[in-house]
């Protein structure tokens, strides 16, 4: 393959930096190691990374 | 309203709960109420003191499905927050009295409530009706109030730790703070990933950081704004807050303590605790598991400017359940203390 | 004897220990009793509520020390043991009634007390005359009784697991086992090296591996020869004891049960918990802090043979200060739950 | 086997659960494997280090689906059991060595297993493959062992306080009795209402009140009949079990010392504690937390005839993951230590 | 300094306490360290591992008097305050370096320590001499200091939380508060009232409402004056701190990442922990229990202005002991991880 | 010195050896690592061990 390869993108939640084991696929879904948010791959070239959308979790006393 | 004659029938709507399993301990207890029904939805046919094993032996109830409840004088309800607004007006049509021990009807502002419990108010006509179920601030409002909205648990103790300087002027400009420690039983009794025991134990879990929504009623309730943060310890019971206020000038310790003891004397649930030596010279919750107290104290820096509150209580008694009796109480016209006398155990 | 009209006077001997403390507690509820007196050696004159900052606001008392103590309606002693049984004579004189908490007069047998606590009885001819503070196996004597001497926490747990039972006839040949297990408060509020919170906290502590003191008492009172073991665990209040008990021929779970719902039919304090179903099947204590209650429940082998026998209660309630309020509604012809009415807790 | 030279590559499957955290934890630090792939049906994707927050910063490593494990040369199973016997027989193709921590390959009579675990094996056939992971009873086996069934937690306490009684024929006739104590984390990190913090805090729960499965095991391994009572005790993790063992005649406290100390003079991992002075005098599970130390003491009865054997170890070290490294050890040749050396907290 | 051949040759001074144990455990684990000696006035002649039990088997150490102690390579102090510089002339007789963990030297200007701890110095003029062992501020300075003070646990752990903020100059003007909560251990292991099981269990003592001694060590430190309180809450090891800090203009959540991922990013006893999702989102201490990492994080109030800061350790590792061997570590040139590579465990 | 050095004695209590580090002086305690009983050396040739007086330790609840 010739495409240069991205090996990482950008949390759209905290701005780290998420690595790539292997050259993301539309809709995947990879968590943010920083902020632990999960992302969904939304454009591969670039990749780009949106919120992946959750169920709301509870986390309240 | 001066008192009456026969029991007063009562029913709890979600009493599978903590906070309904406190009130059913306590109006089981209380000589003027008769409990008539308590409500589940997943536990209905089940007695109660399955659920609620402190209970055996005193009471045969059986869970009732809500939508087999009927009239009663008395409704107490413990659902989890979002329920009560929406079934609100068919329960009005069930009882002349109805005590809402959720969230739903605390905040008389919708566009408050809405800000903080992300979403519109079901039911935004209602919330004036409803009278805040805090004694020590409501008391002549609540004699004859017949719907009544009890403030959350650690709402409840930085009120009462806050509302006597802030009404006695001795509050300083600027930023009033709020840090809330709160016991596992206070975010209710569904399993979940994070209050699993091997979890939640040994926790110090800062789960709202920047704003907790009983900064909301804090606000409402004192007049000033509140920034609110809130941790879960290990403990089941018990809620602690520590609130750091600037001071009016000149204002010290003497004075402080003066606003307290005036401010508290009469009261039967508020203890001023400020003590100089021993072991428990702040208020601590754990003193009060069972009890209907709020302990509340001070310490003034020694330099001046500021001081720290601290105010205790158990979140299912003063911080809700007991809180509500104490609300019938004087709703009926009953002594103040009646079925709340347990005092709180030491050691703990 | 039968109910009296003004109150009984009564003085707690060693008021500022765990024991003392809940008798406070207990008495201060009490509708019949005025608690006039609390003695302390170390804290004469102190406030009360100092030491048990659970009382504030319940009560303006301070310790007397015990040389200044008076007359009284009924001493209750709660001070270490060996006290009481060289201090007894001087305090009979005090008061017609005398309710010893401590160790000192709960076996009748001189030469077993010198085998189990290192050295001869100071008063061996008092011991006769003490009536043992179990209503459950002793209600009628203790009717009349003046001087009542009140077992030992993990003991009492055990003799009412096991007596029904042995009662019956049920016991088969062999060996009981008990197998204690006891929160922090069970060993008194002086501070030591092992006993200090980080050492404590969290402890499995084999304490009395092979020969704990109660089990004196409960061959006393059951009439068979038991084999007691005890644990430190992490609780301060509570006592749970499990009793592994052969069984006689064809006895099963059937046959078990019903001895057990006979015998504590009527009994105020004692529950029956044998569950198939939910989360508290058999007796825990956390359930049971600040209750008078003791929770008696048994597993039967399926195969037969034997039985595991579990009890649970507070050490200082049931296990101790409750249960001596107890003696004291039957004594004086009170109704029996009087002063003793708190459930426990859910969630605790 | 002797050493061999390049990392050993290791795969945990059912690593999301505590036994798999504490693998994943070991295997990490240990410098003779990589661990290449840690499986999770629920979170194949997420990040490990979400899960077991201790490994923050020491691994990148996220969960691989089940069906996407490739070869490897070790495979270790923390997965619930029943789930390991169905899907052996695959897994075996993926690695030459197998070392399963669940119960499913623990009991070598098919039929013991059905009476225990409710149902028929669903690879009887594989039974006898398996070598038990105990290196204290089967270290020369373990050296070329490629299928390692890891003994349960209360199981290997019990078996190493018993057997070395039982090897050397000292005990005498009679029944055997453990009594197991488990921490939470022994029942595993799926949440339920039985363990959700508020109901499992400070329990004394006798979930097992005849016939612990464990007792099939100490049975199996030990050759004296056991029958097995189990408790859950406020404590996240640590085991603790007390064995109640009828003595030969005339064996006293210096024989059974010297058959302790000469049987475990050389393991890594076996401590013999039985002290007359001090605070821990006997084995306590709060100490070893993190560790791969089984303590392992005794208490003979002064007029002889019987003894308690205390054994505490960590259930998800000792008692689970690091036995299984500890098993690894002994089987590719490297130290026994190796990777096993955090020695337990004091204070904890 | 670069590294050096033989092992250092170590003392602790204080070793029965809870700092002490902890060194003492630390530095047999230590590949370049011989501890040659531990001292104690109460304990000379014991065995260490009696006191701290859970190093049986590791060390036949016994303690040294203090009047015994000889020349070593390196000395650690870890007596209680006050001891210190007033022995310290003495002691830098008997060894090149010199590791002081009580307060005796980490407040440089006399008067500030005079302020905070009740008294004059005893030994002003060596204060400067003396350099901070936290290398994160200081670890170039600490490759060749020979006298080297520990700051205190709560103090590192605000610190390592304040100081990216304030040296990127990204904090606002206004008033930082610093709220500490600790574990038992904290205080030492002395048993006083205060510390007994029974009282200090489900504790939340507010001890220092409003000036913590900590808060000079902070202010000295961030170079901002801290105004702090602090918290006993029930766990025997941990620490956590909350800071409230006002944020310079237009400062977001972003840039306060980007400042902690730099500052912390070779660190390797820091991590940045910050999580929007999952259990564990700030730091926690139960999960650093025996591990020497500093776990920092924030939360930026989305209307901006403000944040809170929140960092946790283990008060006697990274709070003490394992901060002290880190900075010997760094000062004789090795890798520094070297003996701390325990990560915590989970669950806890 | 000529007089053979005795490097251990045996524990009354539990039977085990206890090492000493140096010859052991008449009235020296030292702590048996099995029991850990408190031991009083009673003679030093051969040296023998006896229970040390002990203040009585409480450690019942
Ligand atoms: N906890 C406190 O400290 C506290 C203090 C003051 C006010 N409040 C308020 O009181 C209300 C009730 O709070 P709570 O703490 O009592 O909540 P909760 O224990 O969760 O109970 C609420 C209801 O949830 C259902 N429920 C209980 N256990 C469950 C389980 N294991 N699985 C699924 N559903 C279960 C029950 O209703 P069904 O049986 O009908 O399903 C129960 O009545 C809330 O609005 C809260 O804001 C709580
Ligand atoms: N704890 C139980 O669960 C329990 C249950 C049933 C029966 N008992 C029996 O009740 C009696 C009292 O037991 P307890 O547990 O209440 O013992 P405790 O707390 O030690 O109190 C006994 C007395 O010891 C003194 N004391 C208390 N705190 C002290 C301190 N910090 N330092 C020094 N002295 C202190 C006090 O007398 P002064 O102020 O006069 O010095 C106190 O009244 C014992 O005989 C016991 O066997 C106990
Ligand atoms: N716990 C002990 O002390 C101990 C000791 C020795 C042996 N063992 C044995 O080791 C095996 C694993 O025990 P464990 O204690 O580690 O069990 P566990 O925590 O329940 O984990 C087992 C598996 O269950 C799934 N799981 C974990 N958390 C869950 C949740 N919140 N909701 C739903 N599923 C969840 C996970 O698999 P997925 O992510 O694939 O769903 C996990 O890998 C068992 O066979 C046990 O007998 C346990
Ligand atoms: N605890 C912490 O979290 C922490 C963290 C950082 C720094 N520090 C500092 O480290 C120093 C030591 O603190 P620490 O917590 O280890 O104190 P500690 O446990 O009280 O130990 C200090 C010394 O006190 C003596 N001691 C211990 N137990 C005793 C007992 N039961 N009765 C009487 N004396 C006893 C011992 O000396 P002898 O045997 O010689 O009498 C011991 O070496 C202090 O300066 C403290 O500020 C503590
Ligand atoms: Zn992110
Ligand atoms: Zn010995």
């Amino acid at each position: 393959m010739t495409v240069q390869e991205q090996t990482t993108a950008r949390c759209p939640e905290c701005a780290a930096d998420v690595p790539f084991a292997e050259p993301p696929r539309l809709s995947e879904l990879v968590e943010c190691g920083e902020c632990q948010v999960e992302l969904e791959v939304v454009t591969v070239q670039p990749v780009t990374l949106a919120p992946a959308p959750e169920v709301e979790e509870d986390w309240g006393e | 309203m001066t008192g009456r004659a026969g029991p007063v029938r009562a029913a709890v709507v979600g009493g599978a709960g903590y906070i309904g399993g406190e009130l059913v301990r306590l109006l089981l207890g209380h000589p003027r109420v008769e409990l008539a029904t308590v409500t589940s939805r997943r536990l209905a046919g089940r007695r109660v003191s399955t659920t609620h094993p402190n209970l055996r032996g005193l009471t045969e109830l059986t869970f009732t499905a809500p939508e087999d409840l009927g009239r009663h004088d008395v409704l107490l309800l413990a659902t989890e927050h979002g329920l009560a607004m929406g079934a609100m007006r068919g329960l009005l049509d069930l009882a002349d009295t109805v005590v809402d021990l959720s969230a739903d009807f605390r905040l008389r502002d919708p566009a408050v409530f809405a800000a903080y419990y992300g979403g519109p108010h079901a039911a935004p006509d209602l919330l004036a009706e409803f009278v805040t179920g805090l004694p020590e601030l409501h008391r002549k409002r609540l004699r004859d109030a017949d719907r009544i909205s009890v403030p959350g648990c650690m709402a409840t103790a930085a009120i009462l730790a806050l509302h006597p300087l802030a009404d006695a002027g001795l509050l300083g400009a600027g930023e009033v703070t709020v840090d809330g420690r709160t016991g596992s039983s206070g975010s209710g009794s569904a399993p979940s990933a994070a209050n699993v025991h091997a979890e939640r134990s040994g926790a110090l879990r800062v789960f709202a950081p920047t704003a907790h929504r009983h900064q909301a009623e804090i606000t409402q309730a004192v007049g000033v704004p509140a920034r609110m943060t809130a941790t879960g310890v290990e403990a089941v019971r018990g809620v602690q807050v520590l609130c750091r206020v600037p001071l009016a000038d000149g204002v010290d310790e003497a004075a402080t303590r003066a606003v307290y003891r005036r401010y508290y004397r009469d009261e039967p649930f508020v203890r001023v605790v400020a003590a100089r030596r021993g072991t428990y010279r702040l208020p601590e919750p754990k003193i009060l598991a069972g009890s209907n107290f709020c302990d509340v104290g001070f310490a003034v820096d020694p330099h001046g400017g500021w001081a720290l509150l601290v105010a205790a209580l158990d979140n299912l008694v003063k911080g809700g359940a007991g809180n509500a009796v104490q609300c019938l109480n004087v709703r009926f016209g009953w002594p103040e203390r009646l079925g709340l006398e347990f005092p709180g155990l030491h050691p703990a």
